[in-house]
Parts: structure tokens; C-alpha cells; sequence
């Protein structure tokens, strides 16, 4: 039986797919967006040597050398700060803050410079720059290690703010952000580090500002971001067995949203729950909510729920597993509401 | 000239003395007072004056548009002109600047428009000149912040080989903040061709120096980073234009960054809309004003033969056309669009500011309707 | 004629009475505090022989000495790191940031240690201190002098947030403030510094941690805060004149939210808009539409409306009229509703 | 013991050479290379010994825990016991330390239990014990911010004119944070009774002292902030001791605060989810491991007789009975009660925490119905 040139190429394809986690993505993703632009740096703290503490950057300095991805002093507002003067000057660094907490000292750099440089200029000084920031808990961290720190910065214009959750996603959505002319910052949950999918790369799943439908339903929509994709995913084939049809949406980008995609969702299933890890007053699901009852309000049977971590800081590992919003408090906030279930 | 051997090799604690290569009578010195720096050129100091000159009634000038309401605000250097113009001026238009708010008239020298300069303290827009064709970053408020961005863009031009130097401004009260450290120590490390000017101008609005540092001198904080520190006489602008000339010889050689403090005073008020009166003595003001800059440095000119009263009258020729074009500038109402508030936050497009900015234009356009309706 | 004892009283008070700014207000606060209890200190830049750059500390240090009342160096994160130890050894500091974007620089002592030393200590160390923010717009400032923060700050679980929108309550917040075992964000809003009351002090008003309804109304509900509580009462006012009755509730704590109070109003008007300077995305609205709308989705007519700024930079001084939600702008978003007025 | 008068009275550089009072053989030092200071009495550095062989010991012992997966993590302070515990036991129970991740040999030295101290690594909850009893800050991870607290906590002792001091131990890498700077420009301008220890272990995680900055020594950073600095043998507790404790005596007495730079090296990896093979040869390890503090002043005090059998015996006694209580305590799995969580967070009670936390109840309890009907 002669084979077709599509069964060639899928061929090819599956020999050229590797089962890759998130990190292993992401640092493909560093390493082809290196070579295929001179312009791209990688610095920050142990990103160089070490590899990064989460190996994200591992091997990147030895084959790039240290005038491309080095070690910085210890210092993030320095680490934001120089990496403004560098995109002025037509680099694209991409630098790493070691934790969502560790952002913090950075924070007036992001909010004051990175987020209004462009706007400031009228479009005149852009700054092409990734801030990666691997994010949220759920890996047993002690304080300040867990931190959730989103809704700051979806809540600051002018900056990009994206979270993948899975390895596909993670190789293509940086390799976006990187060729992106406005700052990202660029969020890795920490927890799906480890997680793994078969990529060839270089992969290119959707573009990086549109939601995505990763699981059909009818009953309802459970809409996540990062880590809590997983989490939804697995409420949903529960739900299932309970004879519910549950929809899925993943963000992928947090700011922008992507009204469209998750606005046909939610009108077509009348009932949604955003869910996130981090704490819920004031918390990104706010905005998914508001803005969504906002477009979608005449299509909905129910308000949308909010299923996320509590207003109280992140807890030790020993107690985290309480506060995480799992699939199981997932089923029962959708039996909270009346089903009448066929 | 280049810099004392010593600092290269070794640390050094700044003088205690300020550098001087003038004194306010306008002489000359020699010995240990200069530092082994060496008078500037006759030439290069006349220009130097004629900066200066130029500055100082440029600075006036808007103080004044300022009180009579055209200006949001304007923070004034006058007094400041040794440190302001002498060391602008020791860089090339190839080099970086990254100034404050305080710098206007460092850009004015450097050759911005009176009219782009001030537009963000008119309040039309944030920033109103183009950075990178002038290599000079939008005027920082967030103190110290800037510094950092001068020491990225220098490693960034390093990393390029592009013997660019860059410099910048901050004052006594913004070496407080931990952006400051972070810029000294990342450019120390780095070796990035910066040169730091600390305006030592005493305050931060109204908080005097002894408040904010219990060093010896500030210039004494490049020891803790293995860098040269310089404390100068900052109304002396011989030695301000000397002492950063040989920083950014050295930079530009691949030497590494260098502090400068220039010891100065802050004449006006912090702006137009501070009142010094509650935190200073109106006698400290006299008495600062007795060493003014300008006047300093022209006795030594006028007693070197080299400021001459021609000379002296097309400056100050040149320094009333340039006053001239600025209340002009200022007394245009540039027609503002409002929409243009949408389109450079981003430079890929999002629906959610079309639709806000769709939103505007209608209320606009239905104001225009009401305005006519009105007007009819 | 003979007067009552109630009479005599009302008119001692009335006498007492006197026309305060909110400035004064928050300036007699802070004396008064300091007399009643000598743990309170008050620092900051340019607070001392200045009195603050809006004079809210003026006089302070004369009356105090510079050991109650001093300038101190340029740096904010040295001045709520420093306020941490302070109140650590039972001081009760009140700070001040001389604007909202000079806060960033102590976004990670307020976010890493303000907001989680009681709970990290399980209440054995208590920060009582209170951090003045002059906060928001529409004063002609230039950059980074009229940015709202509120959203990062309620979206921090262990931070108490307020923002007074009179000088009444000005008065009283603030002492309630300093007198509370937490730390309190205390919040003032820029614009309305030079608004005025008389008032007799001590004035104590409704608790910090309650809503109030400042104008009662059955179509619908207006929820401001600071700045916008004169913007919902002069959109009421003049909506009146077209038929409607507007309530109004002054929030006047955003963290914690008044659910009780407020949600009350909406179940009795069914519509409801929130009214903030910040951006919508992300902004404090999301919170206040997506809580109000969880709580009260079967009694609302209409999604709960979102008048705010755009998901801009704050402008320039020249444009800055175009970005705030003015009354016009409020009851441009009231008549996109279809009333069936009497 | 004083220090030096110079540092009082004029702006020094800290010694390139560090002050150092036994050498690495154990000898007593005498001449310029101790500073000036005086080596401590016989009895106290006995004492330090007793110090350093149990924190050891508890520092092994919880090393190997965190192995068995005891501890979710723990950052070893092996071969730093002469900074850890000879600065620490500069001050009395009255004064307040504030402490790293890295120091929790510093906190037994200062009478904690290993059970309250291994609370945070352990998991239970962010801090185990009771701060305001101790006079012990929770040991800090945002780096340097809680040097900024102890600056505080010295102002507000001052200001109540109660003698103590605030000691804050902070790494090299915490220096380029700009909260480092915050803190010493804070404690210099107010002229706070507070003791800064930098112990330069040389690495923060993997990055080395060369890509940290660019000083001849860390301690050179005092001159900045008009503050002495010293320059240490951190692996000599007889000098870190010696310092320290002039330093205390200098603050107390309102001499202001000093920065001490002790100089020494992290044996083990950053924590026990490093992998220093990555970034550091072995052999600099082993030079760094015959440098051992504990050994040096062994060897003096053998030499000087101080240390017989006996005392030996009784020292690895109870160092062997602390590591007894230690494992006991960590195999211990406390029963931790999740509805806590909503208990601490604020002092004035929110009804939306009290809702969630009444959710997360009936959650609980539904779940231990569930588990009793699985049960039977
Ligand atoms: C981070 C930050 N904090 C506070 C301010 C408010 N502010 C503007 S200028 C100023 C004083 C600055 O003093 P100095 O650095 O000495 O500069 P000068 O104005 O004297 O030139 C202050 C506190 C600011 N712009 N940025
Ligand atoms: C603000 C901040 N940034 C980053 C980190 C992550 N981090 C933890 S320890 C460490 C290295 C610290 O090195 P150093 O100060 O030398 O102390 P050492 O661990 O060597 O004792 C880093 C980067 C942190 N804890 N805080
Ligand atoms: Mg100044
Ligand atoms: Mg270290």
C-alpha cells in the first residue's frame, strides 16, 4: 500500500515529537529564540551556571556565553530597570524574577517604566522585553514562594500578561512573546513545571492573546488559567460521570481577555465558575466575572461563580492543601447550583 | 587629561574639599585643591559660559510663563548651571543623557526644542521630544529610577561594542533610594561606561542633606561599589566639565562607570508650587547666590580677556531670541486629540481600548452636536 | 422663650462648629491622635517643617518635637520597612507616600511584610500603622503624581484599606485608623483635600469598615468612593431632574467590603453602577461587580455597570478631563438603560 | 574592648586584610592585622566553642532530616558558625536580632527551641515561635527587608530611650538589594543603636561574590553612609566575637550603628534543593573546609590548655542530646488545624473570612463523614 505525503509528514513528525515538560519547553523556547535573534538576552538571578532554579535556562549560557545570558547582581528593581535601558537601546531581554514574590522590589519599574514607556512616548520607545516569572503554589514552598501575583499586574495598562498551561503552549506562547514588540510579562506556573507533552518543535499552537477551548461541554463553562486548567479538567471528567457536560476554557492570556472566545462559551452554556489559586477578593476572577456578566447577562442562568483560593495569605506546605481550589471544590460548587440533569 | 592613576588601581576616598578649579573670585588654582584636574581650554570655557548664560534665561523665562499659568508646573535649576551644563556637556550626541525632572536646561544645551521640552510640563502629553533621536530618555519623576536605565542601556551598547557613554542625573535626596544603589552596584559589576552626577543641590524639596545622608561627602558611596567617586565644586563649572570630561574618557575607554557629586544649591523652590520659606533661611539663599556659577566663571573670562563686551552682547542676543521662541512656544495652545489617548499604550492592537476609544469619540461627537446645537 | 437643654447643646456644637478642609480634617486627626496617645509617630518625606507637600502634617512638628514628627530620607521602602520595626516595638506609626506611584518602591514591604506579620505570627506581632496614600487624579499633575493604587492594595489579603471621601469622615477614618490594631492603607483622596465641612471635632462617624448611604434612591444605585462619591451625588442630582431616583452609597472601606450595606441597596434598586478614576480592567470595580452580583444575581434587572477610567496610563494634566468618569459620563451610562419612568 | 578612635571621629577604610585574631592554625595574631582588638578571655571563646560544636551538630542533624524529607527545606549554616554564632552572642536577651532563612543556628544560640525554629522549615506554619518573646524576628526570606525592621526597631527603642541594640544578619548577595541600602542609609542618618553582620559566604545561590559587586570588600560599603566598617575573618569567632561586641557596646553607648563584613564560606548548597556541582569545583570546597572556625579555635584552646577530655565529652554530650530533641521533635507530625488559617489574619474580625472559613469547616467535616463511611 503506497503512502501519501501526509502520512509522510505525520510520520516525520511523530519521529521529530518528544515528550517535553513545561521547563523543557520553556528552555527550547529560550534557546531557539536566541538563535534566531541575536538581539535576545536572558539574565537574572542564577539564571547563568545553575540554569535557573527551576532549570529553566539550563544550558543556555554554555551555548550562548556569558554575553548573552548571564548571572545579575541580586537586585530586581536592577534586574527591570537595566533591562528598560536595554530595550531602548534595541535588545530583547528576557529576565527572570526567581518567584512571584521576588517581583516585588521590581514593582515599581514594571508599573512606572515597563507598563508606560510606550504610551509615554507615543509609540516612539518600545520595550520589546519578557519578565518571566514563574508563579502560584502548589509545590509545597515555604512563605513567599507561592505567591499569586496576577491581578497586579492584569491590573496595571500597558502591560501583556499571559500564563500558559501546558508544554505546547509554553514553547509557542514565549517564543510570541519574545518576537513581541510590547513588554510581556510572562507567567509559569511553577506546579506544571514538570508536566509533559509530546511537542515538535518548534511548535505554534494559538496566538498567545486568544483564550482556548480545551474541553467541549454544554452544562457549563469552568474558565482557568495555568495551573488551574488541570484542575478544571479534572472537574469536568468527574462531573461527567455525574452526567454534567462541562466546558473548559483556558485564558492563556490574562490582559488581554479574550471576550469573544470566552463570551461564546459562557452564552452558549449559560452557567460559568472562573478558578484560581490565588486569594479571591480582588482577585483576577473579579475582572473575568464582572466582564462577563457585563457582555453576557441576558444569557445567564446564574451568577458566575468565583472558585479560588481564600483572602488569607498563602498557608505553609503543610496546610496549602486546604486553600487550593480542587477539583473536588469544583464539583461542589456546580452542585450547588440545580441541575436537571436529563 | 585623564584621571589620577590611583583611582584606577585602587580605592580612594574622595577629597573632602570639593575639587575647585576656580574660586568664586574667579581665579585660577593650583595644587591639591584641583585635584589634578587642569583648567579647560579658554575657548571651551567661554562656550561653557555662553551655555550657561543661555540656561539661565531659558530656566527664567519658563519660571515666569510658570506663575502666569502656562506651565502645569516647572522645576527650576537656576543656580545649578556649573553642574547642569559642565557636565552635559562632556558627552557627545552619540552618548545617552537620562535626566530628571530638574535637567531641563542640560536638554536645551544638548539641543532640544524649548517647545518639546516643556510640553509635559505644559501637560499635553508625558514626554515631548523623540528619545532616541536625541539619545536623551524622557525627564524621570520617579526618583533614581532612570539610573538603572542608563546602566542597561550602556551594558546593552557594550554587549553591541558601540563606544557609546551614557550619563545621568539624580540628586542628593534620590541617591536615598535603593534604585540608586542598584544602578551604582549593576554598573560597577557590569564595568558599563556610565557616569553618575549626583546634583548635590542640598535639598529634596524640603528636606535638608544632613536628613538624607550622614556620609562625609555622597561622592564618598562609589567606594562601597569599587568605583571612582568625584566631589566637586558644583558651581564651579571648570571643574564640573573637567572632572566628567576624563569619567567619560574613561568609560568611553572601557574604565567603567564613575560618581560625581557636583556641591551646589537649589535657588528657587523646589517648584512653582513649594514654599522654601518653611524650611529655609532666606540668609542661606543670599549667601549661596554671593557664588553664583555664571558670575564665577565670568571674572575669570572677563580677566583672561576672552569675554569681551561683542561677545558678551551676541550671547546675550542669542540667550533673549531663545527666551523669545519660548514664550511663543508656550503661549500656542496646541490642539489636543483626545482619542490619541488610545493608540500608543500598545502597539498590538486590543479590542476592549477600540471599543473605549470608540466610546469617546461618540461622546465627543455628540458634544460637538450639543456645542452647535448651543451655538446656533 | 425658654430653650432646652437640647437646644443649648446644639447650639454650643454649633458654635464649636467650624468649615474644615479635608486636609484640616486629616491634619487634626493626626494632632489629636498624637495628643490621646504618645506610641503615634508620624514620618515621611518633607512632613516635618513642611508639613507635607499638601500640608496635611503642617504644624505637627512644632506642636510635637522631631522626635513625634520628622523628615525622613528619600526612600519608601526604607520608610515602611523602617515603620514594620517601629510598630514591631509597640510604636504606632503613620506614614506617609508622597503620591501613589511612590509607593511601588514599598510594594514588597507592604505586600511581603505590612499585610502578612500578624498572620505569620499567628497574632503574636500586630503592626498597627497606618500608611497615608494622597491617592488619584484630577489635580493637573503631571506623570505619576495621580495614579490610583487601589486595586493592588485591596487585592492584598491582610492590608485594611479606606479612602474617605469628606472631611467628616476624613476626621474620624483617620483617627479610627491609627487607633486600630491592624495596619490600615489609608487612602486620601487628592482632589478633594480642599473640599469643606463644618465640623465639630472629635466628629465620629459611621465605623471605617461600613458603607454608607449618603443618598437614598429607588432606581438605582450609584457606589462611589473618594473622589467619585461627588461625582455619583451630582450625577444623582441632576438625574433627578430627568425623573430618576438615584441612591448613593460612599464605600468608604474597600477592604473589607460592606457587603451587608451595600448589597441591601441593590436588592432594593436592582441596578447598580460603580463609579472609579482607575482603569476598569482589573480595577477595584471588578471586585465590587462580581461580589454584588454573586450575592444579589436574582434581584439584579441589569449587569452591575462599570464607569471608570480607560484601560489607559493616567493622562497628561491637558487630557485628563477626557479620562475621568464624569457626572455626564455617569448618566450617559444610566440612559443606556431602558427606564420605564412614570 | 573599644574601637578604634578613627572610626569614630573620621571616615576610614575598612582593612583590605581582614581583622583577624587566630590564624587558621589556631595561633594567636598580634600587630596590625587584628585591628586593634583584643582576643576575648579564655573562658568566653570556651564558651563559643560550646556554641559552635552543638550548632553543628543541630546543623547536621537537621541537614539530615531534611534528606528523610522531614523538612521541606533548610538552609545549612556548616562552616559559618564563627559569624552565626560569634555575633550573636554579642548581644544580650534583651536587645533584638533579626535573622535569614540561613540562621537558625544563630536562633538556638539565642535559646530557641529546634522545634519552634524548624516550624517554618518543617511546613506547619510561616514562624514557630513567639518573636517578642525571644526579642527574634521571624527569620526572613524577601532579602535585606528585614534589615529595614531592625533599623525601626532601634529607632523606637531609642526614641523610648530604652538601651537596646537591634543586630540584623544579612548575605553577600543581600547587599545588592536595595533595601540593604535603605537600611544602612537609615540606621547612619538616624544614628540607630543597630549592628549589620554580612556574612560573605561568597555565593548567593549560585552566583559568586565577583558577579555581586565590584568592592575590595563588602564592608567598604559603610563609607557611603559616613558608618564603620569592618572587615572580618569570618571564620575566626574570636574576631567576628571581638567586633561584634564593640560594635554593640558602640551602639548602645549612641554611637550609631556599624556594618560588619565577616568573610567566609557556604560548605553546603544553598539549600538542600541546590546543586552546587553546577557552579563550584570541589576543590574550593575542601580549601574552604580546612579552614574550619571550629577546628581553629580547637586547636587555641587545646594549646591553651582549656579544652580537656572532659569538657570535650560534656560539649559532644550535649550536642548529642540537642540532636536527640531535635530528631524527636521532627518526627513528631503536630495535628494542624486548617480553619487557623482565617484566624491571624486581622485583629478586627471580616465576616467574608468568617463565611469562608465556615465553608472550609463544613467542607472538612463532610470529608470526615465521608472517610467514616468509607471506614466501615
Ligand atoms: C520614588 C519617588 N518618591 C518621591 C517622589 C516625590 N519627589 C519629587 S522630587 C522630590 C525631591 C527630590 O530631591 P532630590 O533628589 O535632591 O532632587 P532635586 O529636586 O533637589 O533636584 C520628591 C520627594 C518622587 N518623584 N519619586
Ligand atoms: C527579594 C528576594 N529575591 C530573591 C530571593 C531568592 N533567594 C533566596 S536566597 C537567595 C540568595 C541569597 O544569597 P545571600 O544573600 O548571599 O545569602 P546566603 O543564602 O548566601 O546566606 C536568593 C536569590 C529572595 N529570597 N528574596
Ligand atoms: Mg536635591
Ligand atoms: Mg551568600
Amino acid at each position: 500500500m503506497s503512502r501519501t505525503a501526509t502520512e509522510r509528514a505525520a510520520d516525520a513528525a511523530a519521529a521529530a515529537a518528544q515528550p517535553m515538560t513545561m521547563a523543557g519547553a520553556l528552555n527550547a523556547a529560550l534557546r531557539d529564540a536566541m538563535e534566531a535573534d541575536d538581539r535576545v538576552v536572558v539574565y537574572g538571578e542564577d539564571v547563568g551556571p545553575l540554569g535557573g532554579v527551576f532549570r529553566v535556562t539550563d544550558g543556555l549560557q554554555s551555548r550562548f556565553g556569558d554575553e548573552r545570558v548571564w548571572d545579575s547582581p541580586l537586585a530586581e528593581s536592577g534586574i527591570i530597570g537595566t533591562a528598560v535601558g536595554m530595550a531602548m537601546y534595541g535588545m530583547r531581554p528576557v529576565v527572570e524574577m526567581q518567584f512571584d514574590a521576588f517581583s516585588y522590589p521590581a514593582f515599581e519599574q514594571i508599573v512606572s517604566h515597563v507598563a508606560k514607556m510606550r504610551n509615554r512616548t507615543k509609540g516612539r520607545l518600545e520595550l520589546p522585553m519578557v519578565i518571566r516569572i514563574p508563579c502560584a503554589g502548589a509545590i509545597g514552598g515555604v512563605e513567599h514562594h507561592s505567591d499569586s501575583s496576577e491581578a497586579y499586574w492584569a491590573a496595571t495598562p500597558g502591560l501583556t500578561v499571559v500564563m500558559p498551561s501546558n508544554p505546547a503552549d509554553a514553547y509557542s506562547m514565549l517564543r510570541e512573546a519574545i518576537d513581541s514588540d510590547d513588554p510581556v510579562v510572562f507567567m509559569e506556573p511553577k506546579s506544571r513545571y514538570w508536566s509533559k507533552a509530546s511537542l515538535e518543535l518548534p511548535v505554534r499552537t494559538e496566538p498567545m492573546n486568544r483564550a482556548k477551548v480545551v474541553r467541549e461541554g454544554t452544562d457549563v463553562t469552568l474558565i482557568g488559567y495555568g495551573p488551574t486548567v488541570r484542575t478544571a479538567l479534572d472537574a469536568a471528567s468527574a462531573a461527567e460521570a455525574e452526567g454534567l457536560s462541562v466546558e473548559v476554557v483556558d485564558l492563556r492570556s490574562l490582559s488581554p481577555f479574550d471576550d469573544e472566545t470566552v463570551s461564546a462559551s459562557v452564552r452558549k452554556t449559560s452557567r460559568a465558575a472562573v478558578i484560581h489559586e490565588a486569594a479571591q477578593f480582588g482577585g483576577y476572577g473579579a475582572e473575568v466575572a464582572a466582564r462577563l456578566t457585563e457582555r453576557n447577562f441576558f444569557h445567564l442562568a446564574a451568577p458566575i461563580l468565583r472558585i479560588t483560593g481564600y483572602d488569607i495569605p498563602y498557608p505553609s506546605p503543610k496546610l496549602e492543601e486546604h486553600y487550593l481550589p480542587t477539583p473536588d471544590r469544583v464539583l461542589d460548587a456546580l452542585a450547588s447550583w440545580e441541575w436537571d440533569l436529563a | 587629561m585623564s584621571l589620577n592613576v590611583e583611582h584606577h588601581e585602587s580605592r580612594v576616598l574622595p577629597s573632602e574639599k570639593p575639587v575647585r578649579l576656580l574660586d568664586n573670585a574667579g581665579h585660577a588654582l593650583r595644587g591639591p585643591e584641583t585635584g589634578g584636574f587642569e583648567l579647560p581650554a579658554t575657548e571651551t570655557l567661554l562656550e561653557l559660559y555662553r551655555r550657561m548664560v543661555i540656561a539661565r534665561r531659558f530656566d527664567v523665562q519658563v519660571t515666569a510663563l510658570t506663575k502666569q499659568g502656562r506651565l502645569a508646573t516647572y522645576p527650576s535649576a537656576y543656580g545649578q548651571e556649573a553642574c547642569e551644563i559642565g557636565v552635559v556637556s562632556a558627552i557627545t550626541a552619540d552618548d545617552w543623557f537620562f535626566p530628571t525632572y530638574r535637567d531641563s536646561i542640560a536638554l536645551l544645551t544638548r539641543g532640544l526644542e524649548p517647545a518639546d521640552i516643556l510640553q509635559s510640563f505644559r501637560g499635553d502629553w508625558h514626554n515631548g521630544y523623540d528619545q532616541r533621536a536625541h539619545r536623551t530618555a524622557a525627564q524621570a519623576t520617579p526618583l533614581a529610577t532612570q539610573a538603572l536605565h542608563a546602566v542597561g542601556l550602556a551594558h546593552a551598547a557594550r554587549l553591541r561594542h558601540d563606544p557609546i557613554v551614557t550619563l545621568t542625573y539624580l540628586g542628593d535626596g534620590a541617591t536615598s533610594e535603593g534604585d540608586a544603589h542598584e544602578a551604582f552596584n549593576f554598573a560597577a559589576v557590569w564595568q558599563t561606561p556610565t557616569v553618575f552626577l549626583v546634583q548635590n543641590n542640598q535639598f529634596a524639596i524640603s528636606t535638608p542633606l544632613s536628613r538624607q545622608s550622614h556620609a562625609t561627602t555622597l561622592a564618598d558611596k562609589a567606594v562601597g561599589y569599587g568605583m571612582p567617586g568625584y566631589h566637586v565644586d558644583g558651581n564651579d563649572v571648570a571643574a564640573m566639565y573637567a572632572v566628567a570630561t576624563a569619567a567619560v574618557d574613561r568609560a568611553r575607554a572601557g574604565g567603567g562607570p564613575t560618581l560625581i557629586e557636583g556641591l551646589t544649591y537649589r535657588i528657587e523652590p523646589h517648584t512653582n508650587s513649594d514654599d522654601p520659606t518653611r524650611y529655609r533661611q532666606g540668609r542661606e539663599v543670599e549667601h549661596w547666590k554671593r557664588r553664583d556659577p555664571i558670575e564665577r566663571l565670568e571674572k575669570y573670562l572677563v580677566s583672561e580677556g576672552a569675554l569681551t563686551d561683542e561677545v558678551r552682547a551676541e550671547i546675550g542676543e542669542a540667550a533673549e531670541a531663545l527666551a523669545a521662541r519660548t514664550r511663543e512656544a508656550m503661549n500656542e495652545q496646541p490642539e489636543l486629540d483626545p482619542l490619541e489617548l488610545f493608540d500608543h499604550v500598545y502597539s498590538t492592537p486590543r479590542t476592549a481600548l477600540a471599543e473605549q476609544r470608540a466610546a469617546l469619540e461618540a461622546e465627543l461627537a455628540a458634544h460637538r452636536t450639543e456645542e452647535e446645537v448651543t451655538a446656533r
